[in-house]
């Protein structure tokens, strides 16, 4: 919604980035983000499926209502911007990504008839395994919401009078001991991550930062959108940021063609913009 | 009298013990004293649960035996005294556990192939030193991978009793359903269709979430 | 607040807790749960004073505050059942004991440091009357705190000759690394610890230990 075009306008136009039709240019050298960073956010999901559970799920899809067409190419949108960025990905999204392209190309052709050709549809195959793994997904987030010894409940184990003193008191196993140290050392790793994270940069303000931008301008360069001076948290934080506007459906990522970097503009913009050049620019970033 | 002081002997046991304890095991340390039968064992247990319900300390039967403990209505509070949050369970853990659970015997291949991705050696190691998941045998094809379930330390540590006590697995709709979804997406149509289809108990327009009715499908 | 809730809460912490706690670590541990004063939680003490008594389980007070404790009429069957099975070692103390194993000398702040919580006075109390550490000097800073070292009898009860017999860090890191360091230390050793293997008692199937290293074995 170009609330503000003004704002558009008056920006100086530096090197124009065409977006549709045309090839981008490559990421800016010199924007740095560590591909650690990003590894850290793949991790957030849980593979190939949770990955293409997320993107079916944030559109509030149902499952065997997937358009393949869509969703494929999100997919593949995410994969290709985390290999652009180097990121080693596993076997798995590769061949989830192949998967995909072969269940487009064959929603291209004709059915023969709606009867013949159930055997072997690689679609069915997919949201067989989508729903697998959705089904034991939720089975795991109940399994923790059960109460547990020694996070929700105690257990009860008294001493007794008297006894005390003659308790046989048992020697610890070396192995016990040492799993003791290893788990008590990466508590206190655990401890000095934790402190990390609560640094300053929280995703919820860096949404409004990440909003207020992109009002009133076009489709925005992903990239343009990384300071280069918050190093790996802020890149992590950023990267959260727009995931959650995507999700709330308050932005909208856009890729072109295959290969061509991402690109964001506020939710329902595009409409609007329709039939312009979309030439954007790219704002010499701060 | 009599039934008093088994009633004595069997609370200053189990709140004594280290872990559950089973009424056969009752009756073997109770041998000396006064040697009740498994009746009177149970009796006096069921005497203790009344007598403890509503406190803040209750009796309760687990998979391992009957045990003492302090309900979830405070675990706020344990919190506080425990200090350290123990740390949370990963989701890659929570569910390769889930799968265990759900589908044991299980390999790992067999939880990869669900999970899509590869089960690090670490999660099955954390798991097999928590001791909520055994090697319960080895599938005899070439390679005989190790077969995972679970324990009753792990039943145990959830307050259950049986694998049965777990929440049932969301039900996953039959593919025939998909098929009518696929025709419905390519008609275009966006209306509902009733369901009526006698071949398939959901509907597609059903959400997943809705309850299987019996753990024993989810189990198998 | 409610003087039942009061009772609830106090009876909770005190049922869960490793040792005695005082009033005034009660009253802190409540400041969120209604924060009674001293007075109020004094109250509930004495009710449940009363409620428990006749009970095979007291409350008693002892010098470190107030605790459950089992009735000394019941100390002979507590004998059978921890002469079968001798209680663990808490995790607290196992980890105290494995950061002066590995970082002697060390004062008690500094274990603490690194384990996130303060560590009890009873804890340091068993260790050093097993004579499994020892005070080996003092830091000379103010409060003089007292630093703590193990023992040659740490070392005769944990089989080792030398204190470099413990595995080295980096191979402590990996689990992996650790099982094999611990298989190495076990075959060297005598066989005296499989007595006190209190895993099979969950897993009577599966030695733990041998177990969990099979299965990621055959699966790299």
């Amino acid at each position: 919604m170009s609330e503000h075009p003004a704002d558009f306008v008056d920006e100086p136009p530096p090197a124009a980035i065409l977006v549709r039709g045309e090839r981008l240019d490559q990421l800016p050298d010199d924007l740095y983000i560590p591909p650690d960073a990003l590894r850290v956010i793949l991790e957030a999901f849980e593979g190939p499926l949770d990955l293409l559970l997320y993107l079916i799920r944030r559109q509030n899809l149902d499952i065997l209502d997937i358009p393949i067409q869509r969703v494929a190419q999100q997919y593949v949108a995410y994969i290709e911007l985390m290999q652009e960025l180097q990121i080693e990905l596993a076997g798995e999204y590769l061949l989830m990504a192949a998967m995909l392209a072969e269940i487009k190309s064959r929603m291209l052709l004709p059915r023969p008839s709606a009867e013949d050709d159930e055997g072997d549809d690689p679609r069915a195959e997919l949201v067989r395994r989508l729903q697998e793994y959705e089904q034991f997904k939720t089975a795991a987030e109940n399994v923790d919401t059960l109460p547990r010894v020694g996070r929700d409940m105690a257990v009860v184990q008294l001493s007794a009078e008297q006894v005390d003193i003659d308790r046989p008191q048992p020697i610890p196993a070396l192995a016990d001991l040492l799993l003791a140290f290893k788990e008590v050392m990466q508590r206190a790793e655990l401890f000095a991550h934790h402190q990390i994270e609560r640094e300053p940069l929280s995703v919820r303000e860096r949404m409004s930062g990440i909003l207020q931008r992109l009002q009133g301008r076009g489709a925005t360069p992903f990239s343009s959108l990384f300071p280069k001076s918050e190093g790996r948290m802020g890149v992590v934080v950023t990267f959260l940021a727009i995931l959650e506007l995507v999700r709330e459906a308050l932005v909208e990522v856009e890729q072109t063609e295959p290969y061509a970097p991402l690109s964001l503009q506020v939710a329902g913009a595009r409409g609007d913009r329709r039939g312009n050049d979309d030439v954007i620019t790219s704002d010499g970033d701060d | 009298m009599i039934e008093e002081k088994i009633l004595g002997c069997v609370e200053a046991l189990l709140m004594a013990a280290d872990g559950p304890l089973t009424v056969a095991r009752l009756e073997i340390l109770l041998a000396e004293d006064g040697a009740p039968d498994r009746k009177a064992i149970r009796t006096a247990l069921s005497a203790l649960q009344s007598d403890y319900a509503g406190r803040a300390v209750n009796l309760v039967e687990v998979a391992g035996g009957w045990r003492f403990r302090v309900g979830a209505d405070y675990a706020g509070l344990l919190g506080k005294l425990w200090e350290e949050r123990p740390p949370k369970l990963s989701r890659a853990l929570l569910e390769t556990l889930a799968l265990i659970a759900y589908r044991q015997p299980i390999s790992r291949g067999e939880i990869e192939e669900v999970r899509g991705v590869s089960v690090s050696s670490s999660i099955i190691k954390t798991l097999l030193e928590r001791e909520w998941v055994r090697v319960v045998g080895y599938r005899e094809v070439p390679g005989r991978p190790a077969l995972f379930g679970t324990t009753s330390q792990f039943l145990d540590d959830l307050d259950l009793k049986r694998l049965e006590d777990l929440p049932s697995l969301p039900e996953i709709r039959d593919l025939d359903d998909l098929d009518a979804a696929a025709d419905r997406l390519r008609a275009g149509a966006s209306d509902e269709q009733e369901g009526e289809d006698d071949h398939a108990s959901t509907t597609p327009e059903v959400p997943a979430a809705d309850d299987a009715d019996s753990p024993s499908d989810a189990l198998h």
